[in-house]
């Protein structure tokens, strides 16, 4: 028998240029046999869109693809997974109106010749493979009716199903609790074991080193360096990704300035019947940075919508800066100085046919505008000033805002809410799909605004994060606060132990 | 039993069984007894089965566009031609009856017999249809702008077919071998009048198309998330091509039912009738925004749309107050759908925190 | 060449195809250039097509109007652009701005159906009525005309008035509805052709082939229906005859300055039954 | 100084100058150019001013509607209920100036004058409007729909008023101070038609609020992402309502201008022009998902369509032909849009790489 190739797809010279940006230049990419080919880089750096050509999703501008030593080039999606190649895209690809089981089989749906499709058969498969997952999860469930974590797991589930030869994840656990990671992780291993070819992307960095194989970086479009991860470190994929970085954050200690925020008792009652917010009170300083720690689904987000006025229904009191919101609607609300960073922003961060510009300015058009109309000199000068001070990589604030990278279109909704002159800022998972170096500016944004004299509330399920940058952290499980902790008493294991569910039984009795 | 069935079609909406849709789909059945039950009080003979097979009759014409309306309305499309594509077939039919097809170069006129016209009719529907979806595929034009000029061009050609003129008498020459083209519109089979047979039919085959195969799941896919779809493998352009030649096809088909009833083909014939199917449709409980929605739910918004619309004329009300009617009902019965399902779903949440 | 302007409805329907064709050919043997327009009874389009007649500088206007108030503006605008105007089929509410207006008399018309119709009905028993487009002139005339010569007969009984738009479908289904509600009606008379092939088809469909049904305007089709007996009658308005005269009134008028006749010409309606149904040929009886 | 005029208008899509806009609306303007040309020179008369201004004045009544349709469009609804209100509104003022406001009390009857007759008419279109926003946000009945059913309501009502009577020469009476109702439709000042300059004007402030003012920004923004757009402080319930109800008072205008020409109002008037308003608007390059369009782009839209059927009608075109070639129109101009936007995109990407 011959020997088999170690490398299962090549990629080469591929490039790819979208208006107004090259998003790939020249690049090499080898895939592995049985193994976890990383990919990293920071945000913009094309990783996503490398995997979208690999994937068939989209048609590259330059460059070559050769599976198994035979040239292919895909126009579809289809194309490629019939060669065995699949796909976790970075944002979600489901349909919200048909259940978990149609979703996963939607493309190929079983039964005979699609003439009859057999439910039963697709829900106990489903089934199987959501089980695989750790998820108790009824397969006939919307995916509507998921939380964005729940989602994200049936997106991989979906790319399990088809039992790909090479399987690409674009981070795949951006929305995924620590323990939901082991278990990927150890499917992950288990596909390798079988021959399957990974590649993952993440900007965990840890996670890379844990799962990694061979690890590829890319900076600026460009394959920067290619190692396997026997001979390298978290420092070096830094290095090759950014350059030299500067020291990490270190949180200055604020007491005892003025109170902004005063919550007490919110409650809200989420679609299902079920108390997602339940009787949750805390204060906020001027100048404190606050974590909310929490597992998927802890309610952290409807507690930030709730303050800010997303949910009429919401009950319990809210007082900023000694002023009571009761009543107030969302816009009153921003104008006393309450802003939000919310979770999706796709869904609901950014207007997408709009530019930059417009984005960034649109929450305090109400600050820029004279006699009704909105000026010109006003609002170029706080567009400017936002793009300046975080740093967001667009050529003019004219581009349409859909043409920037994940990371920079995060930075683009921070940049909105902040142009409201907030006294109280809620960010709803920051960081998530934001490189190291994006993660750094924000974070030292947030220290230097919170220096200002702004309260701030984030909210995050990743530890480290809750840990370098909070003055203060409060643990939520099922709509409660279980557990406050200062930065004294706060260690990982702390953390992790409050926000463990207890079980409604016990809860009860 | 009636009930039974739609129910059964009803269960389309991406999941199995479940409560709400179940309920949200029934109460269009239960607004359309109340209708029904009113001009029954108020209206002579209106509850005899005579009646009723009229009205079932008339209903049909609508139902069969409003069907073919539902599958491309799934897709988050929207098909205005559908009234235009029921002139265009009575034309082809009557043209092929009454005129034929000459072949100038033999000198001779070759008269399809009444199969082959039902045929060749409601290929020309599917062809409109297909240009609609190649429209919208292919040269990515809004559903809405696409339909809306081969609703000027459909029109067009059903004027040009004739020059204006109506095709008349549409009874075939025994000699041809043409005849029978009435049985569409007034034929019976076992006493039931072969429209609504066709009713059922259509509803049924529709009906498992949306809910049991493989398209019908796709359908509902590329109107809940087109991208997700697209990324999952499904063939986005066929699927959408496919549901505007459905609906071309089931508007040609009202179109021979039209023509065939009066025996007659009109150009003019089917203007507006798009306002309706649409109506019936999203009476239904079908999302313009595409992705929800079922065959079933659609029948039954029709009947409400006929019911009231045949039953007013029995009372003898004025036309003008009819239009008013008409608009009032289909914004009413939009507004207490909105209404009762949310009034549903706080019913729900008051039960579980009081037993909570 | 001079140019004619010829403005009617919509040629869907064969009577006004037929008047804009007589016209045509007329205005054509005596030597212009015609434009022929169809305004589909829209009032603003109406107006906008007076206006390309104004910009293309017609000599002539042939106008079957779009409504007797509504078109007064319009036909007024073309006087003040030196444009005289022909009105055919229906008159205007106001004299002085056509130079002539030959008219079919509809009222004439309905009470010549109205009075066959009551005849075939041995004068008593329930009919029904389809009216035309609501909004309408000639629906209203016509309409009228029916009733001065119904009502006068005590045993005649109006069960159910409906309006179906000049359509021949909706003429169908609410006949089919009517005839749920009134099964006892014996006759139906409509405002048009169109209609009475419509209620025509629904009452051969239901089987009730004695029910008598009467029209207005003397189609072809409904000549053929009358032949065979589904149909009793129906008003000839002459549309050939009076599109042709108004356009040799024209022609003299442009040649002389006036039409020697008055501006408004009653032309008055023909039954049509089955005794000279024969000899009727695209809005012509020959003699 | 026209075209300046359209390209600083077209600026609009929610950011300032970006070439690829203006050559976008552009090109409309050249497909304009191509259409008049043709006109000029297979049509005797076509070229001449006074054609022009006729022709400018049909454009308008399609284009105060198309400019209402604009607003609403560019928020993602749809407003079928606008050839409605025109016959209303033409409804209302024709008996508020024939038959005036009996009080029957009293056993007077008050005839308001021409000023008062048009603010009540655009009153009346607006609440037409505000009933449409309200149905839509605040009863959540999608635009179609909710719509579709006022396009009866609104057109039962007009019928109703004079029992579907016409209102004739509405000259008003100089007794009863209510003359002058003719001007809007046949007045001029400096030799310009009113309803000419009533474009021009209407075009200028509708373009500056939908690029300049806050309210134009949050449209496009509720168009864009409606979700992000309530999250960023936009209320969203009052900028709907806003647009319904600007549409409305559009369409009423656009009512009164139609009766005052015809100095009668008839209750059938403006059927099927929502139509002709949505082609034009469309054609101008507003995307019917909202969030992208331009009021310059709306107005040469109208004119493809104006100077499309006036050139036709002036040719002397049969009817029926032009039908079709009016659908021809619509897909091939939105077809060309796509294509040309995907070879400008291409030819970029092109250079893009060769400089790379
Ligand atoms: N559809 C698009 N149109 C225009 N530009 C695009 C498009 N998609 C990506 N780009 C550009 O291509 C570059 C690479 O983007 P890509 O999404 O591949 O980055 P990434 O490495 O995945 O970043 P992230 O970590 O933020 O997800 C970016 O500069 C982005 O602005
Ligand atoms: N759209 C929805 N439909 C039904 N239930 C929902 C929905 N969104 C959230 N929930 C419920 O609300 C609760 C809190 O969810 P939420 O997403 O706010 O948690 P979180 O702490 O913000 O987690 P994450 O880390 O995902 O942001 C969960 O129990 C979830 O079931
Ligand atoms: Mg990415
Ligand atoms: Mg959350």
């Amino acid at each position: 028998m011959q020997m088999q190739d170690p490398i299962v797809l090549r990629a080469r010279g591929i490039g790819k240029v979208y208006p107004g940006t090259t998003a790939l230049t020249d690049a090499d990419f080898d895939v592995y046999r049985g193994a976890v080919n990383v990919l990293v880089g920071e945000n913009g750096a094309g990783k996503s869109t490398l995997m979208k050509i690999l994937a068939g999703a989209e048609r590259p501008s330059t460059g070559t693809l050769d599976l198994d030593g035979t040239p292919v080039s895909f126009s579809s999606v289809r194309q490629a997974a019939e060669h065995g190649i699949s796909i976790i895209f970075q944002e979600l690809n489901l349909c919200p109106n048909l259940s978990i089981a149609e979703n996963l089989f939607i493309g190929h749906p079983l039964g005979l010749h699609g003439l009859k499709i057999d439910h039963a058969e697709q829900v106990r498969r489903a089934g199987a493979v959501l089980r695989r997952l750790g998820q108790s999860l009824d397969p006939k469930m919307l995916v509507g009716d998921l939380r964005i974590g729940q989602q994200q797991i049936v997106e991989i589930a979906k790319a399990l199903v088809e039992n790909a030869r090479i399987l690409i994840m674009d981070e795949p656990t951006s929305a995924l609790s620590a323990t939901e990671v082991d278990i990927l992780f150890r499917i992950v291993a288990e596909l390798k074991e079988s021959g399957v070819a990974i590649i993952y992307i993440s900007h965990r960095l840890e996670e890379l080193v844990r799962i990694g194989d061979y690890i590829t970086v890319l900076r600026d479009g460009r394959i920067q360096a290619r190692a396997p991860k026997a001979d390298i470190s978290v420092p070096w994929i830094i290095h090759q990704m950014v350059g030299p970085l500067e020291s990490a954050l270190t949180p200055t200690i604020h007491h005892g300035q003025s109170v902004v925020l005063q919550a007490e008792g919110i409650a809200l009652i989420g679609p299902q019947g079920s108390r997602v917010v339940n009787d949750v009170s805390f204060t906020l300083r001027a100048g404190e940075v606050v974590g909310f720690y929490g597992l998927l689904g802890a309610g952290r987000s409807e507690l930030f919508e709730c303050i800010m006025g997303v949910h009429p229904t919401a009950k319990g009191k809210i007082t900023v800066a000694g002023k009571n919101l009761a009543g107030l609607a969302l816009p009153d609300r921003i104008r006393q100085g309450v802003a939000l960073v919310p979770e999706d922003r796709q869904r609901e961060g950014l207007v997408q046919s709009m530019s930059v510009g417009a984005n960034l300015s649109l929450a305090s058009l109400w600050r820029l505008t004279r006699f009704s109309r909105v000026s010109k000199v006003l609002e170029k000068a706080s567009v400017q000033r936002m793009i300046r001070s975080l740093w967001i990589k667009v050529s003019t604030p004219e581009v349409e805002v859909t043409a920037l990278s994940g990371g920079n279109q995060q930075k683009v909704v921070i940049g909105k809410a902040l142009l409201t002159l907030p006294k109280l800022l809620l960010l709803d998972e920051p960081s998530r799909g934001i490189d190291v170096g994006a993660k750094a500016e924000v974070f030292r944004s947030i220290r230097r605004l919170a220096d200002e004299g702004l309260a701030i509330a984030f909210a995050t399920s990743d530890l480290k994060e809750v840990l370098a940058l909070s003055d203060r952290v409060l643990v939520m499980t099922e709509g409660r606060i279980a557990g406050e902790f200062t930065r004294e008493t706060m260690t990982e294991e702390a953390l992790v132990a409050a926000s463990t569910p207890r079980s409604h039984a016990r809860e009860a009795a | 039993m009636k009930i039974a069935q739609l129910r059964g079609l009803s269960l389309g909406g991406g999941t199995s069984l479940s409560l709400p849709m179940l309920l949200i789909s029934m109460r269009t059945f239960i607004a359309l007894i109340v209708v029904v039950l009113f001009f029954s009080i108020t209206t002579p003979n209106f509850l005899t089965p005579s009646t009723l097979i009229i009205l079932a009759k008339h209903v049909a014409i609508n139902a069969f566009m409003a069907i073919g309306m539902t599958f491309v309305i799934l897709t988050g499309g929207i098909d205005l031609s559908v009234g235009s594509i029921v002139g265009l077939a009575g034309m082809v039919a009557g043209g092929l009856i009454d005129v034929g097809i000459p072949i100038n170069a033999l000198g001779v006129t070759i008269y399809p017999n009444v199969v082959e016209t039902v045929a060749m009719t409601l290929a020309a529907g599917m062809v409109i249809g297909g240009l609609n979806g190649v429209l919208v595929t292919k040269l990515n034009v809004a559903p809405f702008i696409a339909t809306l000029g081969t609703l000027y061009i459909a029109r067009g050609a059903a004027l040009l077919i004739s020059n204006g003129q109506t095709f008349a008498n549409l009874v075939g020459t025994p000699a041809y071998g043409n005849t029978g083209f009435p049985f569409l519109g007034s034929g019976t089979i076992f006493g039931v009048p072969f429209s609504i047979l066709a009713l059922v039919v259509m509803t049924a085959v529709a009906g498992y198309i949306a809910t049991q195969t493989s398209f019908g799941r796709q359908v509902y896919a590329v109107g809940g998330n087109e991208n997700a779809a697209r990324l999952s493998g499904v063939r986005i352009a066929r699927i959408k091509i496919a549901v505007y030649v459905i609906s071309g096809l089931c508007a040609a088909f009202a179109g021979l039912v039209v023509s065939s009833e009066l025996v007659a083909s009109n150009p003019a014939s089917g203007e507006s009738f798009e306002l309706n199917a649409i109506a019936a449709t999203v009476l239904g409980g079908t999302s313009l925004m595409g992705g929800r929605g079922t065959i079933g739910g659609t029948v039954v918004g029709a009947f409400v749309i006929g019911v009231l619309s045949d039953g007013l004329v029995m009372m003898g009300v004025n036309a003008f107050w009819q239009m008013v009617i008409k608009g009032v009902v289909i914004i009413t019965a939009v507004v207490l759908d909105q209404v009762q399902r949310k009034m549903q779903r706080q019913m729900a949440l008051q039960a579980q925190l009081a037993s909570a | 060449n001079k140019l004619i302007v010829v403005i009617t409805p919509s040629h869907d329907n064969p009577f006004f195809a037929t008047e804009a064709d007589a016209a045509t050919a007329k205005a054509k043997a005596l030597g212009y250039d015609v434009l022929s327009l169809a305004h589909d009874d829209d009032a603003d389009k109406q107006n906008q097509e007076i206006d390309t007649a104004i910009a293309r500088k017609a000599a002539a206007i042939i106008l079957d109007n779009a409504g007797a108030d509504v078109s007064v503006a319009a036909v007024a605008k073309a006087k003040a652009a030196g444009i005289p105007s022909f009105l055919i089929d229906r008159e205007i509410n106001k004299s002085g701005v056509a130079v002539t207006q030959i008219v079919s008399n509809n009222y004439q018309g309905a009470t010549l159906g109205g009075q066959k119709f009551a005849e075939a009905m041995g004068e008593s028993g329930e009919y029904a009525e389809l009216t035309g487009k609501p909004s309408d002139t000639n629906a209203g005339v016509r309409s009228k005309g029916y009733h001065d010569v119904l009502d006068q007969f005590s045993g005649l009984k109006m069960v159910a008035q409906q309006s179906a738009d000049w359509s021949q479908t909706e003429a169908y289904s609410k006949m089919e509805s009517i005839l749920q509600a009134q099964p006892n009606i014996k006759g139906v008379i409509a405002g048009n052709d169109t209609m009475a092939m419509g209620a025509s088809a629904a009452l051969q469909a239901a089987g009730k082939k004695s029910v008598i049904v009467v029209g207005f305007d003397g189609s072809n089709d409904v000549r053929d229906a009358i032949e065979q007996g589904k149909i009793v009658a129906t008003s000839l308005q002459p549309a050939f005859e009076i599109a042709q005269m108004a356009v040799a009134e024209a022609d003299q008028f442009l040649k002389t300055g006036s039409t020697g006749k008055p501006e408004k010409q009653l032309i008055n309606c023909v039954l049509i039954t089955k005794a000279n149904a024969d000899k009727l040929n695209n809005f012509t009886l020959s003699p």
